[in-house]
């Protein structure tokens, strides 16, 4: 949305392509934002207000099902049988949720208490609040940090980033609603990495009480009365530790969204080995893919916060903008060394 | 707990299966402790289901016992399970089919190290060859014996003439599973139903009628553990982790324990006599104790075999009043009869775990 | 009984749904920084009562954490009470009015168990 | 001095088991062993990985080794693929082939399960000897054991066994060929020789000890194995 | 004998207030150990009787010190010591003379006035009316101050002062009516008798000519006796328990009375002496910066003595020994503290093991950095190369392995783990064969000096460096910076020494030194403080902080390593050691 309204009103003409029947992805699914705790829907209408503001050609429940280079520019073939000619494109295919599933010790789908974290954010936003199967509050949490990331048994090596400082802010937001609830966070490590993250951490153990504990979960079982019984280690005590939680919040990792391995494969764009776009380099051409006049931002190209994105997002406009304006500096040559 | 959601995972882990021309390897611990398990493997395998099982008289332990308590080491052991893959090429079997699952274990973890490891498999090869002079191909298909049973579960139940079901209630029994450690935490693909959910004997429960009950510590070991038992000064842990579990299954009463290693049975079994003699505790209805079963067995039971012929009797925690339950007749004076019904007097009564 | 030359032997694990947990919720009221240590051992790096016996003030902290106290108490009972944990800390946890009445509160709890 | 950290990797074990470990504790978390005691699989991960000579021969020569049984819940867990169980393994060996098991109280069973278990094997085939597991070494085994052993022949028989019987059957009489195959394929892999080890270093702890040593089970080095229990292996 | 009803209440508080303050203090010194009980004995008939009156007439009377702080808080408190004592005194003289025959009960100097009106039979009848009117008018003068100060205590320079109890407020009020009454009784009474001097007198004559002068004049001496009464009464239940105390301490404290090992007494003495003037309340620098209240000495001593202490107020003092340089008293402020510190201390471990490297080489100087030397390297490796340079065969003490020296523990009540360390310690030190014992820390060389009974010398780097360089053994070169230096507590008030320490930085540069009555201030990192947030100590280490950069010197230097890494977190101007400063000059 933030490409194509800057795209728009640099006065190009920008069509957003959207698969679902609304703007914003998953900034929808998420109630309050780290580390400021505004709601979501902030930035989301912040967005909006931009493709409002821009004239930008808004085309919902539609998806690319072909593609047709030409030289220069591209047409695309769109499901509604509509073609489009577009000279330059912008993938912001975004990622998916890690499915807890896989861990199957985790008992994702199978205990009742057992939940992800995207789903602890829809109990922050209803009315109902945070309850357990049996329609309790719980009294005690866990949330579990790494579930599908840095995890070869599930094949993601890599780390979400987002992942920690969203258990940290949801755990603040727990004994926020239930103060009386006792909260563990079971992390290998706290990736505290932006401005006023630690701050929050800080605040999750000075003000909150929140217990962390250095071990991976290892199992965990329903026990008669629909709690559920947690393994881990302290690792930082070297002791094997068990307690019993009445709701177990997995904090799921990102994956390669299907929309951006269907258009990658459309496009013939490269993929890194973790299944995200490859960019031309890491560093200094983030948004540039391998096809000329293929630009990408966000979380399609790896695990990436909302605040990051929007710069992914301006940056991928200026891209166009350049190559549109045949100024060709993406195609810089630099040896490499 | 979500049924569905198991079911999912359940269909993910489906292996292969041989369906016929078995190559049996005896275990090490089951001839000896559950004799009659083995006997009915065989009985249901050739009259019920008229397979063709063949049973080598040369082939041996896979030493894996030895193996896992570290005094025999790694080349010696596949060198062993070489030669019992060659004698399976010589008779012109392809499919294995142990009745261990620490065998099943360790035939599973050395194939998938000659696989990783190729020079490794060559220098066996060599070993062998030094040794016996021997040569041997790769099993085709690997298999447990409870995977057949498994497989077959529902022709069984179609002949069976009993169901895991409590006459009197008619509600179905509640029977806990006990999946032997080497079955697939090793390698979770190599077992039905995977690591985490295994399905190889809930697919049996099911199919012969019984409710399956899952508790928090289902998946912890029975504490075997290979030398902490073998070794009287390290038997308090082995005993310390059946202890565990039994403590964990209690407040679901379950009926019965259903097991798919040989080891595994005979401790639930004994220490639950060690647990009652030692600590006073007794598990089950009326200290009685839970009775704990082999997959052979229950499959023996709900067709209908004689229980006496099954060797119920080895266990020491009594069968009769599961048998009641089901309403599988017996006769209490046969019990510890030999052959042609010569008597052999009975075992001491122990003074904490009631017996019949 | 019938002896068996072996017995069920002790758990090793932490077991937290039966620790006793109203102990560090006393001390956190006498030293509220209690609650943001980070167990990065900076304390028990520097602690010269380490190199002499065991005295691990991040061990301590870990174990009122988890309700044992009596192991809490037995990381701490060697303290020289020198101060140098307090300077080094990057969490302005306040170590020695923390040791001060963690010993003076977990004493009592030991003792009164032994 | 050799290089302990090489010889290590040597075995296929600790390539198989033991990539970087990250120390995140899944193993620890399940190992029913760390239940008990004092013990933690990660940390015995940690102590290879480290490549601290010192450390890792304390290792070879503690009871910390000795404790894992084997049942490789660990390599179920472990984010990293790894399996301590398999490090254990290896580390066992080794600590057979140099001699440091006898250090151990842990370590010195092992003379025990040769005497039985490994000896049984070459004896009758089997891992197992049911003539050698008598209430007397294993109690537990309950007044129907005392029962199965006194009648094993009718008892065997009723269950369909060829008890010592030629030809194929339950506990039957392994041909003495086969016997012959199993103690060459132990001379060349090693087999025998990790026996002779496991015989010479306990023979020199028990001069050590000043224990009276000799064959079989009825020695009294052979007792101190078996039973002997400091009590220092779990919580304190 | 004369009698009127109306002294009763001056004359029954009288029998009260001297029984009870002579069974306190009998019951006092009984608590005192033995031999201290024998010093007293001995005391009364040596010299130290007389220094110690000495010291009550200053002190107690002239209130010397009280001047020195505040000249017009001095003055008031002495016209009512002094004033009234002489009052009594001359008062007494006055009425021997009138009276010889009959016997005279304590009341009758006090209401001379009432019972004697002609003054013609007595020698220099006008001096001894001046005298006395001169008297009251003085205290007369005081008590406006008083009631002043009440109104407005800043103009007085305190910032914060006590509060007072309705007990502190009876006592207080019916002191304040005394004189005014004895007064308005005197002159009422020469304004029937014509008796009174230049004040009574004159105020007298005012009076002349009322009706119903003698009704007045009766209810007068009433309300006088009333008001002494009221006062003899409250006295033991207020503050004013410290006119007697304080005499009471310094008679012990002179004849040696020691505080260590008295400390259930002492410290009841103490407390009890504390006249809550609350000088120390603006030295405290807890009291600003962080708006501490309870644990201020002043309030803390009251609490005490009431037996209604808080741990928290008790662990909060920094122990910079601020109050103690100020008290009027003389209070053992610090004492007090750490004795109530020693009665809620934790009991740790008191039989340790210690595994320390291999013996220690001999040398001529033994060397001893501290816990905190050992935070602060660089201030090692310039005493290192100092010891180099001068060519001085030193042995590093506690190198590795170091053993804490024992203050902190003691500052924190922990005496059982003090003397354990002490004991390692002192062995340390003289296998060593050292002549000298050098350390970095004045923390530490505060229990070397006072403790460890080492029979070496034991000295302050800066003492040492001095030493060095006087001796010629060290030759520095001059340096140009300008630079203060912020004297750490435990060396300056703990341990006075300031000499070296100043002759050798005005060596060293240009040395401006901070003028600060006291000696300087806390840095806020001491040890003593234990239940201090890092906020807490930051904001006491900034107020020192902005004070020091007041002198305007482009560099702060110090004497300590916990100094130096506590201030130079909370300042801008560069923080250093005396010795970085040496070991940087050496030619």
């Amino acid at each position: 949305m933030e490409t194509a309204t800057y795209l728009a009103s640099l006065g190009f003409k920008t069509t957003l392509i959207e698969k679902s029947g609304q703007l914003g992805g998953k900034i929808r699914n998420w109630y309050k934002l780290f580390p400021n705790f505004s709601h979501s829907i902030e930035v989301f209408n912040h967005l909006q207000r931009g493709i409002d503001l821009s004239d930008v050609v808004v085309k919902l429940n539609t998806e690319v099902v072909a593609v047709e280079k030409m030289n220069p520019g591209f047409v695309l073939q769109l499901n509604n049988s509509e073609k489009l000619n577009a000279d330059s494109i912008v993938i912001c295919t975004g990622y998916d949720l890690f499915d807890a599933r896989l861990k199957e010790e985790y008992g994702y789908g199978i205990y009742d208490n057992v939940i992800t974290s995207a789903e602890l954010e829809k109990m922050f936003a209803s009315d109902k609040g945070i309850i357990t199967k049996s329609g309790q509050p719980p009294k005690k949490i866990g949330f579990v940090h790494c579930v599908g990331s840095r995890d070869e048994k599930v094949g993601n090596t890599y780390c979400s980033k987002v992942c920690c400082v969203t258990g940290v802010k949801q755990a603040i937001e727990v004994k926020e609603m239930i103060p009386g609830c006792e909260v563990f966070n079971f992390y290998m490590d706290l990736r505290m990495f932006g401005m006023h993250f630690e701050a929050m951490y800080k605040k999750a153990q000075e003000e909150h009480g929140v217990n962390f504990v250095r071990g991976r979960l290892s199992e965990c079982a329903e026990t008669i009365d629909g709690a559920i019984n947690l393994k881990v280690e302290d690792t930082l005590l070297g002791r094997p530790m068990k307690l019993s939680v009445d709701m177990l919040v997995l904090m799921v990792g990102m994956v390669p969204s299907e929309g951006t391995k269907k258009i990658g494969s459309l496009l013939g764009l490269e993929f890194g080995k973790n299944g995200f776009f490859k960019s031309r380099d890491q560093h200094s051409m983030a948004n540039i893919s391998n096809i000329p006049g293929v630009f990408m931002a966000g979380a399609c190209i790896n695990p990436i916060t909302i605040s990051h994105v929007f710069g992914h997002a301006h940056s991928a406009a200026l891209m166009v903008a350049s190559y549109l304006n045949n100024l060709p500096i993406e195609n810089r040559v630099t040896e490499v060394v | 707990m979500i049924l569905s959601g198991k079911a999912a995972i359940w269909k993910d882990y489906q292996k292969e299966i041989a369906d016929d021309r078995y190559f049996y390897v005896r275990s090490c611990v089951r001839q000896n402790f559950f004799p009659g398990a083995e006997t009915t493997f065989l009985r249901i395998m050739r009259e019920e289901l008229g397979k063709d099982v063949y049973e080598h008289p040369c082939h041996t332990t896979c030493t894996g016992i030895g193996y896992h308590s570290d005094v025999v080491p790694i080349d010696t052991m596949m060198t062993v399970v070489a030669r019992q893959f060659a004698l399976m090429t010589e008779s012109g079997y392809e499919n294995l089919v142990p009745s261990c699952i620490t065998s099943f274990g360790i035939y599973t973890e050395v194939l998938d190290t000659w696989k990783h490891f190729p020079e490794v498999e060559e220098k066996v090869r060599n070993y062998l060859r030094k040794a016996t002079g021997r040569e041997f191909q790769i099993p085709k298909n690997l298999a447990h014996a409870s995977d057949i049973i498994y497989k077959f579960r529902s022709e069984i139940a179609a002949k069976a003439k009993y169901k895991l079901v409590n006459q009197i209630t008619g509600e179905p029994l509640k029977v806990v599973e006990h999946i032997g450690c080497h079955y697939s935490k090793m390698f979770p693909s190599k077992g039905v139903g995977g690591a985490e959910y295994p399905y190889v004997l809930v697919g049996m429960i099911e199919e012969w009628g019984g409710e399956l009950v899952d508790y928090p510590e289902r998946r912890h070991c029975c504490g075997f553990g290979f030398r902490q038992y073998l070794v009287q000064a390290n038997r308090g842990y082995s005993m310390s982790c059946s202890h565990k579990k039994f403590e964990s299954m209690e407040p679901y009463k379950p009926d019965m324990i259903i097991t798919n290693c040989p080891g595994c049975p005979m401790f639930l079994d004994r220490w639950q006599y060690a647990i009652a003699e030692m600590e006073g505790k007794t598990y089950g209805e009326n200290g009685m104790g839970i009775p704990v079963f082999t997959f052979e067995e229950v499959a023996g039971l709900v067709m209908g075999y004689n229980p006496w012929d099954l060797g119920l009797q080895a266990h020491q925690v009594s069968c009769e009043p599961i048998l009641d339950k089901i309403g599988i007749p017996y006769k209490k004076e046969e019990k510890y009869n030999g052959i042609k019904g010569k008597k052999l007097g009975k075992p001491e009564m122990p003074v904490k775990l009631k017996c019949c | 009984m019938k002896n068996f030359g072996f017995t069920l032997s002790k758990s090793y694990e932490i077991n937290l749904d039966k620790a006793d947990r109203a102990l560090v919720e006393k001390i956190r009221l006498k030293e509220p920084t209690l609650s943001l240590c980070i167990s990065c051992g900076t304390c028990s790096a520097t602690c010269t009562a380490n190199v002499h016996q065991n005295t691990n003030l991040r061990k301590a902290i870990l174990f009122v954490n988890r309700g044992m106290n009596t192991e809490a108490y037995n990381e701490l009972k060697n303290c020289q009470f020198c101060g140098k944990c307090q300077l080094v800390c990057p969490r302005g946890v306040n170590t020695r009015n923390l040791i001060f009445n963690l010993v003076k509160i977990l004493e009592k709890e030991v003792n009164h168990a032994v | 001095m050799t290089n302990l950290y090489e010889l290590l990797t040597a075995d296929v074990r600790i390539q198989e088991g033991l990539k970087a470990c990250m120390n995140c504790g899944t193993c620890t978390a399940i190992c029913p062993a760390a239940g008990f005691y004092n013990y933690s699989p990660r940390k015995i991960a940690e102590t290879v990985q480290s490549k601290d000579e010192t450390a890792i021969k304390e290792l070879l020569c503690s009871d910390e080794i000795w404790y894992c049984g084997e049942c490789m819940s660990c390599k179920t867990r472990c984010p990293r693929g790894n399996a301590p169980g398999l490090i254990i393994m290896a580390l066992r060996s080794l600590s057979q082939d140099l001699g440091y098991f006898t250090e151990s109280e842990k370590g010195r069973q092992q003379l025990a399960i040769k005497r039985t278990v490994g000896e049984w094997i070459l004896d009758y085939g089997y891992c197992l000897y049911l003539e050698g597991v008598g209430t007397d070494l294993h109690p537990e085994q309950g007044p129907v054991w005392d029962w199965i052993q006194e009648h094993w022949n009718d008892h065997l028989e009723r269950l369909g066994a060829n008890y010592k019987g030629t030809g194929p059957g339950i506990l039957r009489k392994i041909p003495e060929e086969t016997l012959v195959e199993l103690r060459r394929i132990f001379d060349v892999t090693g087999g025998t020789e990790r026996f002779n080890r496991i015989e010479e270093f306990s023979e020199i702890k028990a001069r050590e000890l000043g224990l009276e040593f000799g064959e079989g089970t009825e020695n009294e080095y052979f007792r101190h194995v078996y039973s002997s229990n400091n009590q220092k292996h779990s919580r304190e | 004998m004369r009698f009127n009803i109306f002294v009763l209440p001056f004359f029954l508080g009288l029998i009260f207030i001297l029984s009870y303050v002579i069974r306190k203090f009998i019951l006092w010194q009984s608590q005192l150990l033995a031999e201290d009980r024998r010093k007293i004995r001995k005391g009364f008939f040596s010299r130290r009787f007389l220094t110690a009156s000495k010291e009550v007439f200053y002190e107690s009377l002239l209130h010397r010190k009280m001047f020195r702080i505040n000249p017009l808080m001095g003055y008031m408190h002495m016209s009512f010591a002094l004033g009234w004592l002489l009052l009594i005194v001359v008062g007494n003289i006055e009425s021997r003379l009138y009276n010889v025959k009959e016997i005279n009960l304590p009341y009758y100097p006090i209401f001379l006035k009432f019972f004697v009106h002609d003054k013609g039979d007595i020698p220099y009848p006008k001096l001894f009316g001046a005298t006395m009117d001169f008297l009251l008018l003085a205290i007369n003068v005081g008590l406006a101050i008083a009631l002043f100060k009440r109104v407005n205590s800043r103009v007085l320079g305190m910032k914060r002062t006590t509060r007072m109890e309705t007990v502190d407020k009876i006592g207080l009020y019916s002191l304040w009516m005394i004189f005014p009454m004895r007064l308005m009784a005197e002159s009422s009474s020469s304004a029937i008798y014509h008796n009174g001097g230049f004040l009574t007198g004159t105020l007298g004559h005012a009076f002349s000519g009322l009706a119903s002068i003698e009704t007045i004049n009766y209810g007068f001496w009433w309300a006088y006796s009333i008001a002494l009464g009221t006062f003899f009464f409250a006295l033991p239940f207020t503050r004013y328990m410290h006119i007697p105390t304080e005499v009471f301490l310094i008679y012990l404290r002179n004849f040696g009375v020691s505080y260590k090992n008295n400390k259930k007494v002492m410290e009841q003495v103490d407390v009890h002496a504390c006249s809550r003037c609350g000088v120390c309340i603006d030295a405290c620098q807890l009291s600003h910066a962080i708006q501490a209240n309870g644990m201020l000495p002043a309030h803390y001593f009251k609490a005490v003595r009431e037996g209604k202490v808080k741990d928290k107020y008790t662990l909060e003092c920094m122990m910079c020994g601020r109050c103690k340089s100020i008290c009027p008293v003389g209070v053992e402020t610090l004492e007090i503290r750490s004795a109530q510190r020693e009665k809620i201390a934790p009991s740790f471990e008191k039989n340790r093991t210690f595994q320390l490297p291999a013996s220690l080489k001999t040398a001529e100087v033994a060397y001893f950095a501290g816990c905190m030397g050992h935070l602060t390297p660089s201030v090692i490796q310039s005493m290192k190369t100092v010891f180099q340079k001068a060519g001085v065969s030193y042995v590093f003490v506690d190198e590795d392995a170091g053993i804490c020296c024992g203050r902190p523990q003691l500052l924190a009540g922990l005496n059982d783990i003090a003397s354990e360390l002490q004991k390692q310690n002192k062995k340390r030190i003289e296998e060593t064969g050292a002549k000298t014992l050098v350390t970095s820390c004045p923390i530490c060389l505060n229990v070397f000096k006072k403790e460890y009974k080492l029979n070496i010398r034991v000295l302050h780097h800066t003492e040492y460096l001095a030493e060095l360089t006087e001796t010629g053994r060290l030759k520095l070169k001059p340096g140009t910076e300008t630079f203060t230096y912020h004297e750490p507590c435990e060396l300056n008030r703990g341990l006075g020494i300031r000499k070296e320490p100043n002759k050798l930085l005005s060596s060293l540069g240009n040395f401006k030194p901070l003028e600060e009555s006291l000696g300087g201030f806390c840095c806020g990192g001491s040890l003593g403080g234990i239940q201090l947030s890092e906020k807490e100590r930051a904001a006491v280490a900034a107020d020192t902080a902005v004070k020091l950069k007041m002198v305007n010197a482009s560099q702060i230097v110090t004497a300590c390593p916990l100094c130096k890494s506590t201030l130079k977190r909370n300042s801008d101007v560069p923080v250093r050691d005396v010795a970085e400063l040496v070991a940087g000059q050496i030619v």
